[in-house]
Parts: C-alpha cells; structure tokens; sequence
C-alpha cells in the first residue's frame, strides 16, 4: 500500500481537522485498535503464541498501558504547557490512596466540630475517577507556584509536592487504614458486577481506559485549549497579550494533567500492583515518565505511546537478551550493562533526535509521502 | 539549660551537614553557571570519584606504601579518572547537545547518571568500602555550662574547613586564572568566550573537570561519613534544594543554601518531627526551597530573570 | 472607512510618564488614537515608542498618568485585560509561537471569543465543533486575507522573517479588535515586502475597519500610510500632527538629524 | 467479564485449542527462581545472599546429581529492591522450566506484599525466611506464604526477651526507654504492633524513629537519642542504613553494647565500615551466625574446587552468605518432602507448597545435611508456617561475630492473637475462606 494523500480531497473543515487527516494512518489505527481489542485477547484466552503466558500481558502489556496513560498526563503538562514536573509520581500517588480511601470508606472524626465526615465505600469504577480528581485539586495546589517560577525552578519545587506525598502516604497510618506495615491492598476490581481477576480481563480494562482517555486528551490538545497550553509554552508573554490567562491556561494544564496521572496511579495500585507501598511512586517514576515524554515526543500524545514501550521495554531486552543468548556474563554484569547501554541509549537519542520518536515519525511520513522521489 | 544546649546542638549539627551538602551543590553551581545545564550526573560524579580514590588507596597501601604516599597518589589517580569523565562528557554528551534547551540538557545528564553509575561499579566493585581519611569520632564543648556538652562532629568540622577552602580556591580560580575568567565570559554569553579566543569545548571540558575536582573532594568528606557505596548518589537530591536556595549560579549561594538547608531540616526534624510522624527532612528541605522561591523565584543570590517583548 | 471619525476618541494617553530604575523611558506623554484612523508614532532609537505600546496594553504599568480606552480610564492593568478590551498587537522581533503551524498560531489568537469550556472542549462533539469550524472559518479568511494559505500548517518557526511578520498580523486580527497595535511591522524587511505589508495595513484598516497605531523607526514608511503622527524622542513628544505637518516640524527635523539640544 | 472469559475457554477446548500448546518438555529439570539484588543502594547485603543460594543450589547439582535425579535449573533477576522490577522479574520467571517455578523467594518485604496475591492465584509458594509479612504465618488464611524460621514479631519479642535478660529479668523492663530505629517501609514497620504489645506488657516507654530510604543521613535521629537517652535502640535497618546508624551511634557516644539490631542488620558489611566504632554493637541471629560448616566443606569441595563458585573464597561463612544457604537448603528438602508424594520428578509449585507444609527437620537430618549448629529443628505446618522461631544474639568483637547468648523462643501467646487478628482482617478484605488446617494433611 503506498502512503499517499494524493487524490484525498477535503471538503470540509471537520474532515481537515481529523486526528488522521490521510486515510493510510487510519486504516493503520484501525488494524492497530483491532489487534489490542480483539486480537490479543483472544491469543491469550486461547494460549497462543506470543501469549502462551501470562508474562507478555502481566509484566509488558498491562505496565505499558498504565504508564503510558500517565506519560499523557506528564506530556500534557511538560510538553504541551511547558512546565517542567518532577512530581507526576507524587500525582499518581494520590491517584491511588484517594482511590484506595474512597473505595475503602472514609471517615474523617472532626471531635471538635461535634461530627464527623463519613463516606461509605464507593464503587471501583467512582473510586478510580474520584482519585483522579483528588490529583486534580493537588496539581492545581502545586501549579500555584508556577505563576511565579519557571523552568527548572519549577522543577525542583515540584519535588516538594513529591517528596511530601512520599512522606504523608508513609508517614500518616489514616491513608493506609491503620495497615501495620503501611502497605495496602487493592479492593476486589467489582465493575456493575463484573469482577476483574485474570490478566485478560486487567489488560482490556486499562486498554478500555487508556484509549478513552487518550481520545479525550487529543480533543482537548487539539482545541483552544491545547493551543492556549502551546502558546503559554512557546511565548508566555506573547500569550498574555493575545487575551490568555495565564492562571488559567497553568492552572488548567496542572488540573488535566495530574487527573490523567491521578487515574494511571488508581490503575497502577489496583489493576497491576494489587498491593503497594509509597516506593512504587517515588521519584524514580517521576524521572522515568520525564524521560517516556521526552523520549516519545514533547507535546505529541502518540509519542507518549511510544515513548513509554521504549522506557519500558528496552531495559527488560537488555536484561533478557544476555541470558537468552547464553553470554556468559554475571547478573551483576549484565545489569551494570543494562545501566550503561540504557544512558548511552538515552544520550543518544536526545543528540539524534532532542523532540523525539513523534518528530522521526512525522519526518519519516513526510519522506515515505515523497517515496520513492528523493523530494 | 539543657533546652538550650540541645538546641545549640541541633543547629550546630545542622548547620554542618547543610556545608556537607554546599559540597555536592557546589559542583552543580559551576556546571550551571558555564554552561546552563542542571547536571542531575553530581552525585553519580561523587560516587565515581570515591570509588576511584578508595579502590585505589586500598591497592596502594596492600602493595606496602606509606600511607600519605598512597592518599597522594590515589587522589591523583582519581582525579585522572575525573578528568576523562569531564572529556568523554563533553565530547560525546554536551558537546554534540550544545543549543538544546535547558531540559533535554537536564535528561541527557539523567542518562550521564546511568552509565557512570553502571560503569563506576563494574569497574571498581559494588561493594562498601570504608575511607577512613578524616577522624569521625565528636568534641563535646561546654561540658561545664550545659550538661552532657554540646556534640560537634569532628567530621563535620573538617568538612567545613574543606568547603571554605574549596570555595576560597574556586574563587581565586575564577578570578585571577585566564581561564577561570572565560568561564565567567562564557556563562554571560557563549560568543563573547569564542571572541577571546578560547575554544568553547575547551572551556566546558574544564568545567567539567572542576566539577568532577569538586566531587571528588566530597567523596573524600562523605566516603568517610558513609563509607564509598552506591547510596552515596543519592546525595543529589539532597543538593538540590540547597542549589535552588542558594540560585543555580552563585558558588557563595550554594554554602548559604546548604546552611539554611541544614539547619533548618534538622531543628524542623528533632522538634517538630515527632507530633507529626518523624522523618520529615526530606520534604521540608523541599518545603523551605519552595517557599524561597515564592519569594525570590531565582533564589536567593540567582540572577535576576529578566522578562523582555 | 478610511475618512477618520474625527470626533471619537478610541484611545486618550494622558501625561503618562514611566522610569526604569533611573532611567527615564516616557516623560509627560499625551496623545490620542481616533476610531477608525491609521496613526503612528514615530521615533529615532530608544526614543521610547516600544514603551509607550507596552504602556497601553499593560504590559509596562506606568508611574504616573491615565489611559482611557473606550471611554474608561485606568492607570495600569494586565496583558490579557487589555486583550479582552480589544487590544491586540505585533511585536518588533516576532513573538509568534514557535512550536505551533501558522493555522494554530491565528486560532489561537481566537482564544477570546470561545465560548465552549473545558468539558465542550473535551467531548468535541456537537455545539464544541460546530464552535471550532466556525472559528476555523474565520480564520481561513484572514489567511485568505494575507494570502498565506499555503504555509497554514508550516510550524511558523520554519517560516521567514517576512511570512513569520505576516502569520504575526494575522493572530492579532483573528482577535477582532478595536484597536490594533503595530510595533515595527516593517522592520528588517526589504522594499518588496515593506510594500506588501503596507499594503495589508491599509487593506486591514479599510477592510475591517480596525483603528491602527503603529511604531515606526522609518518616518518615510509612515508618512504615506497614516492619517495622523506623533514624534516621541527622548521619551518626550515633540510633535503631533499630520504626516505634512510633522514633516515640517524644526523639532522633528533636528531629532532626526541627532542636533544637540 | 470473568464469565465471557471463562465461556470463551470452554469454546477454545472444543474447538481443540488444547492441541495448539506447546507440549511439556520432557526434561528432568525443577525451576527455581532467583530473585536478587547486586546492584543498587542494597546491593552490599544483597549480594552475599545471593552468592549463598547460588552456590547451594550447585552444591545439590555437583554432589547429588540433583534432588533426587532432578537437576535444579536457575534463572536470576535483578530486582534492584524495587517492587515493580521484582513483579516483573516474578512474572518472567514464573512459568520458566517444565512445571514452571517452584517457589519464589523475593528478599525483601515490598516484593512480598505485591505478590502474595498474585503467587497465591498462580499456585507457587513464596518463602520468605526471617522477613514477609508477619500475619502470613497462618497458614490458613496465607496458604503460599512461608515466613520461615521467624518473623518480625518473632524478633520483636526475641529482642525484648534478651533485654529483659541483660536487665536481669522481666520486671526491671518497667520504666525503661526502648527506641526503634526503623527503615521506613513495609520492612521496618512491621514489628511495630507487636513492640507496642509487648510495652504495654512489660511497662516500657517505646519510641519508633523513623529512618527515611535509603537511611544516608540519621544525624537529627541520633541527636534526639542523645536528648531522649534510652536504655536500648532496637535497629531495623537494610544496606548502608545499618552502617550509618552504628556510626552516627558513636558520633553521639551511645553505647555501641546498647544497640541491637535484628538479624537483616547484623551482618559484615553493616560493621565494617564502622571499623572500630562497631565494636560491642549487637544484633540477633536468625538461628545461625557465621562461620563455616560441614555444609561449607562441601560446598568448597563440589563448587568452588571446580571454579563454579560464585563468589570470592574468603567470604564463605559470612553470616549473609549462610543465610542464603540455609534459605536453598530448606527449598531443597521441601521438593525432597514433596517428591516423596508426587514422585521423583520435576514438580509444580502446589506440589512443593505440600511439601513445604509438611517438612519437618530433626536434629539428626539437619546433622545429616551439614547444617548442625547453624539450625534448630523445624516443623512445617498448616497452621505454623513459620516452623520455627528461636534466635540468639551475636555481638561484633571488631573481628568477627561472637554469640553471646542462649537460645531465646519467642512467646507464642503474644504472638498468636495478633497473627489471628490481623490475618482474619486480610481474609476479611480479600474475600479468602480460611482452610480448616484441621482437615489438611
């Protein structure tokens, strides 16, 4: 099939304004959307390579979804808006303890007041979204100081969000229900009745969420207020003087952003942890999806894709490929290795290509439309 | 009294560790400050030059040399090491990156931090090797006014002494070397350095060397504290807030911050610590880094950021 | 359109004077802008005129002195206040958003007029779209307009200068306003292009009636395009008038010639 | 949806699906998953585990041929202590070899929270000798879980015991200061409850210190336990938190002799690098010390004579590294156990979970496996899946490890309504029957 537009004729605004604007790369979202949909699950259900065991779903599939959907909630923010987080691990923290509260029941004494604040359990589903939104509130705390600092300021004051949430979930025994070892468990995945159990099940449910989310994300990127986000990001000023609000524009990119993350870190907990502790959200995360952004494609939605399966995947072959090929190489070796390709690779990368496997991809489209003409 | 004493003793204590980390913050100032990139690789820099010095003073000192021998020598091996770190960093990593904006720079460090952590341990081991260059044991002042005396760490002490003469030296370099001139040619604008005739890589090749010196000197101060293992990276995100204190590019900033830094997360741990769960160090540097901000976005002795249309 | 109001008064400055630290940008300055007119403020170097265009969209908030716009007076506001009064601007080295294509760099100058919140925004679906294609609609007139339509999803950082200048005026009509701010629109272009570009000045004012001020470093330029000019040097004004008029002006004259006063 | 997929299941087996798996190798080989860290901040006490159960595993492969005829398989991966590298190495593993893994074994007490559901779904025992969660000793309500040989609150209540002995009995614990210097996570807050008990037993003040990960800086920690000066700080403390601790112990003057530390901190590279300022520190045993025996013997004879040895010779005996044999060596004997019902072939892990539930080792056979001195006897069961729970306490003379006390047992009848509590509540949330271990066999 030859990658052409020739021939696709726009009539109308709409039809110019589509995610995919040529036909090829839908039909390619299509094949893609009905392999993750239909096709995977029916390999795993009936064993078949490459899903002979659950080790692609469980360990690739189901990490790949979650943390690519909060590498659209760190993209939103770094990447379209400009402001430079080091805390997404901080919002996906408190994605998942308010989802673990809300689900669990909260009460709240208040002896002072004469009463207390008593939610009885929620539902998963309600637990997950009102999660999201506890991160919302808390990213719009945070996003208060980015009126005033910038860069890489901001970044490190970030870190006060992340390290205080670290600390809190942690250190205060109300978030964990009194667990005595401060771990928590998930309640059972209950959706209307459906109960969510085996890994099928776990991965349709995120690929469900993902790819909604990640729609909802495009039309909102795409819209005015994608474009008061890039505007903020590429001329602050420039941007007041056009009638954004800055408040607005940062505080709005702070909100969706740490909802999408707050939702990835409910889903985290839940759906592939099971049970966690406030480590799974240190600040490791953080700089793991700064790096899925930037690796994939600041401001590019299909990059965060692409950029988390790279994070991802790639230091699991390098940590694989050894002991598949029978080098006769240490585990010490072979993750010392692993440590030194990976930042190498990384390195790399941003020399090659600073914005991205998003920018190589365009660029290759834009060849491949000329193919087999050199332009 | 012993109110007192106890806090004169917590401040004093916390003022001194607030130098240990001025230590690992001063080698991000200068990198900062020549070539507008937050190098995150610091503390992997630390652990690096550590393991250099005490795999090598240990090889030393078993083939039967005297022990000042093996220090010097071992310091000088170690600093070799750091110099082809700043080399191999500045040809193949911010060389090629030159003109990137602040945060792809940023990363690229975080990928620097990979390789030198994967390529520090595999070459000289990932065990803890102790350093025993500085006495580690405390003098307790005022026995006769406050019982029990107040703790002063011996470690600390020296660290302190170090950090003064490391910022004494750095600003002789700065101000009176050639090169150490074109460094601060260069932060102002990087054309202005190419006019006077020094090559630009050259310049950052040597900031990279001071910074990689710099972490060396705090290996020997936290190799002792801690002895030389791999947690000893983790002492960059205990230098940034300090940094971000100070302002990313004042060398005085960084010893101002790390004192605030010190004092102020350790009183905040020993009295207000225990009514709200303990272990609150971590954030409240963060905290009071935040809050300076708030006040001062560029920190306390930064640059002023200048807007302009 | 292109005969002045001459009764209505769109922008009234006021004694407006304005200091950086010591440095005295704006002294005493007073003029006034006319619905519906093209008027310029000329200026040899640092004689203030980027200052006095900071000054009324609030950019710079000035020390003492009034503004009134549409007939209410303040003495400073915010950026984004000014925009939603209709005020809208260029820039003398073009602040365009780099990342963004041509198209999204003039819808986004639409910003103002959408009415469809986060949530419409969000479903894009229904009344949100029918609001985006209209919007889309309007701003494929003004690249109709400025005859760029083949650049319209060029990232502008990829653009020349020229191009860049024209997306530039486009986002600062897709705001409608009333008032139109032009600092240096011809700078650094060459004749070619500074005839295009007059050429849209004029055609916007006629067209959409917009009132006009524009800066000008070059008083030729200007002399051909505006109804009215004012001479700013050394932050004070030192002349007011008709393109004739100011020409004549022995002030004028020795400012540009760089007489010692 | 649990019911799509299930109907789904039943269309695969009719449609034959069954055929298109790939058929079990006939190999005569059991798995066994390495889960390990040799790199990162916990590398330094990591590491020697490792060697040590690697090096047992090739000792049953060089001397015996295997268990049995059935050679054990390895695979390692690298956790780097972090939860979500362990679940994945865990997944990776599970299903290696021809019955997939036969038990895993995480060392560290964040991987055993996150799998003990999932290794519970997937039928594979999860022993976590001397660490794991303390509740999972009740083995009706955690059937895969087997904390071995002691929990926390096993050591809790060990450490106390030794206290109360050095103070001269029981009732002179009242009025005393006991601190808890612990690493802030799911490892050092377990004791917790049960220290809490056992003050308000004996009439102790307790105090939980916070240590924040991965513990490099404890200055403001030792300053308040000058100010507080309490009789005993008891150390929770992993990797360079328990070296720093010791140092900042004698930055501060506190008796070294005061400190004990539980048996994960009390091994050589928690001293060493203190160097003299160690000197008197204690801490518990989990059974065994240093030292080498007859075990040891075999090993330098069958794999470090044939250079398959893992690690450097003069580090054999180190306690970290009997550790890490005496955890293989119980693995073993469970296949063993489990081989005698289900045949001497390779087992899947439910078969070796009812091994594991029914090993019991005496004097004579730990005698017999070269394990005497190091071990006590232990017996397996439904309802007791930790076995055994004695300790001793060793004290470093800045050479070596000595021990300095008898053995302690720690008190079931403080321990048992604790563990009945907190795993009904487990059982409660995770909707999990208990089995009735009357019934089990």
């Amino acid at each position: 099939m030859l990658y052409r537009e020739a021939g696709q004729f726009k009539a109308t605004y709409a039809e110019d304004m589509a995610i995919f604007p040529i036909r090829q790369d839908r039909i390619a979202l299509a094949v893609l959307l009905g392999i993750a949909f239909i096709g995977v699950p029916l390999l795993a259900t009936f064993r078949i390579w490459p899903f002979g065991t659950d080790y692609l779903l469980w360990a690739i599939l189901l990490p790949f979804l979650i943390l690519a959907l909060a590498a659209i909630g760190t993209n939103i923010l770094v990447g379209y808006c400009g402001q430079i987080s080091l805390g997404s691990g901080a919002f996906m923290a408190i994605g998942a303890y308010s989802a673990y509260k809300l689900a669990t029941g909260v009460h709240i004494p208040l002896a002072w007041l004469g009463f207390a604040i008593a939610i009885p359990p929620l539902p998963v589903l309600a637990s997950i979204l009102l999660g999201g939104f506890m991160a919302a509130g808390a990213g719009i705390l945070f996003g208060i100081p980015s009126l005033r600092i910038k860069g890489l300021y901001l970044a490190v004051a970030t870190l006060a969000a992340q390290f205080f949430f670290d600390w809190a979930f942690l250190r205060l025994p109300w978030f964990t229900n009194y667990a005595p070892s401060g771990s928590v468990n998930a309640p059972e995945l209950d959706f209307f009745g459906m109960v969510v159990r085996s890994p099928v099940e776990r991965y349709l449910l995120c690929l469900a969420v993902v790819t909604v989310m990640a729609v909802l994300a495009k039309n909102l990127v795409r819209g005015n207020l994608g474009r008061q986000w890039m505007a903020i990001r590429d001329m602050d000023i420039a941007a007041e003087l056009i009638g954004i609000r800055p408040l607005y524009a940062k505080l709005t990119a702070f909100a969706v952003s740490s909802f999408i993350i707050g939702v990835a870190g409910a889903l985290w907990a839940f759906v592939y942890l099971g049970s966690w502790e406030p480590l799974a959200f240190s600040i490791d995360r953080s700089l793991e999806l700064l790096f899925m952004v930037i690796i994939g494609g600041l401001g590019s939605i299909m990059g965060s894709f692409i950029g988390a399966a790279f994070i991802l995947i790639v230091p699991i072959m390098l940590n694989v490929i050894p002991t598949k090929l029978g080098l006769p190489l240490s585990t010490q070796t072979i993750t010392h290795l692993q440590f030194i390709i990976f930042g190498s690779l990384i390195c790399y990368l941003l020399i090659k290509e600073p914005h991205g496997f998003a920018r190589l991809i365009s660029i290759g489209k834009e060849k491949l439309r000329l193919w087999p003409f050199p332009y | 009294m012993i109110a007192l004493g106890q806090f004169l003793e917590v401040l004093i204590g916390g003022l001194m560790s607030g130098v240990l980390y001025s230590l690992v913050a001063l080698g991000f100032v200068l990198i900062f400050k020549a070539s507008g990139v937050f190098n995150y690789a610091q503390g992997a820099m630390v652990l690096l030059a550590g393991l250099a010095l005490v795999r090598a003073l240990d090889l030393l000192v078993a083939n039967g040399l005297p022990l000042w021998v093996a220090v010097i020598l071992a310091i000088g091996f170690a600093a070799v090491i750091m110099a082809a770190t700043a080399w191999l960093i500045e040809r193949f990593v911010i060389g090629p990156l030159v003109n990137q904006d602040g945060l792809t720079l940023f990363m690229s460090t975080i990928g620097v931090t990979f390789v030198i952590e994967g390529a520090a341990e595999m070459i000289f081991g990932s065990d803890v090797y102790p350093l025993r260059l500085f006495p580690t044991d405390a003098w307790f002042l005022f026995e006769g006014l406050f019982p029990g005396g107040i703790l002063v760490n011996k470690l600390d002490v020296w660290g302190a002494l170090i950090a003064g003469v490391l910022v004494a030296g750095l600003a002789v370099f700065f101000q009176r070397t050639k090169t150490g001139r074109a460094l601060r040619a260069v932060a102002d604008d990087h054309l202005a350095a190419h006019s006077i005739g020094i090559p630009i890589s050259w310049i950052w090749f040597v900031v990279w060397l001071v910074a990689g010196l710099v972490a060396l000197v705090a290996a020997t101060v936290w190799g002792t504290k801690l002895g030389v293992q791999f947690s000893i990276t983790f002492l960059a995100l205990k230098a940034l807030p300090v940094l971000i204190i100070g302002g990313l590019t004042s060398i005085p900033g960084a010893i101002v911050g790390g004192l605030i830094v010190g004092a102020g997360e350790k009183l905040a741990e020993v009295y207000l610590g225990p009514s709200i769960g303990g272990g609150i160090e971590y954030w409240f540097a963060y905290v009071l880094a935040l809050a300076v901000l708030l006040l001062r976005p560029q920190g306390l002795f930064g640059e002023r950021i200048i807007e302009r249309v | 359109m292109r005969a002045p109001n001459a009764n209505e008064i769109l922008l009234q400055v006021e004694g407006v004077a304005l200091a950086f630290g010591g440095v005295k940008a704006l002294r005493d300055v007073s003029f006034n802008v006319k619905k519906g007119e093209i008027r310029a403020i000329i200026g040899p170097n640092g004689a203030g005129k980027t200052s006095m265009l900071n000054v009324v969209n609030g950019f710079y908030h000035p020390n003492h002195g009034a503004i009134t716009f549409k007939g209410s007076t303040r003495s400073k506001m915010q950026p984004f206040e000014a925009a939603r009064g209709g005020i809208a601007r260029t820039f003398q080295n073009v602040a365009l958003f780099k990342g963004m294509s041509a198209l999204d760099n003039i819808m986004a100058g639409r910003t103002l007029k959408v009415r469809r919140g986060l949530l419409w925004q969000l479903l894009r679906y229904g009344p949100a779209l029918a609001e985006e294609i209209e919007h889309r609609r309007k701003v494929e007139e003004i690249i109709d307009f400025l005859e760029i339509e083949t650049i319209r999803k060029v990232p502008v950082g990829r653009l020349p200068y020229g191009l860049q200048k024209r997306v530039e005026l486009g986002r600062a009509l897709a705001m409608e306003p009333d008032l139109l701010l032009l600092d240096e629109p011809m700078a650094g272009m060459n004749l070619e292009e500074k005839e295009d570009m007059s050429r849209f000045i004029i055609d916007v004012n006629n067209h959409y009636g917009t009132t006009i001020a524009l800066i000008e470093h070059d008083m030729a330029v200007v002399m051909d395009l505006s109804d009215r000019v004012a001479v700013l040097d050394h932050g004070v004004k030192i002349a007011d008038g008709t393109p004739d008029e100011v020409k004549r002006s022995q002030a004028v004259i020795d400012a540009y010639l760089g007489v010692a006063h | 949806m649990a019911s799509i997929a299930r109907r789904l299941l039943i269309l695969a087996t009719a449609l034959g699906g069954a055929a298109l798996s790939a058929p079990a190798a006939a190999q005569n080989e059991q798995f066994i998953p390495i889960l390990s860290y040799r790199t990162g901040p916990y590398a330094v006490n990591g590491a020697p585990y490792a060697n040590g159960v690697v090096d047992y595993y090739n000792l049953i492969n060089e001397r015996d041929g295997g268990i049995n005829g059935v050679k054990i398989l390895i695979e390692e991966c690298e956790t780097g202590y972090a939860t979500d590298k362990g679940v994945e190495c865990y997944e990776r593993l599970k299903s290696k070899g021809p019955t997939g893994a036969a038990f895993i074994n995480p060392l560290s007490t964040g991987i055993t929270f996150a799998l003990t559901e999932k290794t519970a779904a997937d039928k594979i025992p999860i022993i976590t000798m001397g660490y794991g969660r303390a509740d999972s000793k009740n083995g009706a309500v955690f059937a895969y879980n087997f904390p071995l040989l002691g929990t926390y609150w096993s050591a809790a209540d060990i450490a106390i015991q030794h206290v109360a002995k050095e103070l001269g009995g029981f009732d002179k614990l009242k009025g005393k200061k006991i601190s808890l210097l612990y690493h802030d996570s799911p490892y050092g807050k377990e004791p917790i409850p049960m220290l809490q008990v056992l003050a308000q037993k004996y009439g102790f003040e307790f105090t939980p210190i916070p240590v924040t990960h991965p513990g490099v800086e404890q200055k403001s920690q030792w300053l308040a336990i000058r100010q507080h000066r309490p009789d005993y700080v008891l150390v929770w403390g992993w990797g360079v938190m328990n070296s720093t601790a010791i140092k900042e112990a004698a930055a501060v003057a506190y008796p070294r002799d005061k400190m004990i530390g539980v048996w994960w901190s009390g091994a050589e590279p928690d001293v060493t690098p203190a160097g003299d300022q160690a000197s008197g520190y204690k801490s518990l045993m989990l059974q065994h010390g240093a030292g080498k025996f007859p075990a040891h013997a075999d090993i330098e004879k069958y794999v470090y004579a044939k250079g398959k040895g893992s690690t450097e010779p003069g580090k054999i005996g180190e306690v970290l590294y009997n550790r890490g044999i005496t955890n293989a060596m119980l693995g073993v004997e469970a296949i063993r156990k489990a081989q005698e019902k289900f045949g001497k072939q390779p087992l899947t892990g439910e078969q070796v979970r009812w091994g594991l539930e029914n090993l019991i080792l005496t004097d004579a056979r730990i005698k017999e496996l070269g394990f005497e001195g190091m071990l006590k006897p232990v017996s397996i069961s439904c309802s007791d899946h930790e076995g055994a729970r004695y300790g001793r306490v060793q004290q470093w003379d800045g050479k070596g490890w000595k021990v300095i006390s008898d053995w302690y047992t720690a008190d079931e009848s403080l321990i048992e309504p604790l563990v009945a509590d907190v795993s009904a509540k487990y059982a409660a949330e995770k909707k999990i029957k208990p089995r009735d271990c009357a019934k089990e066999t």
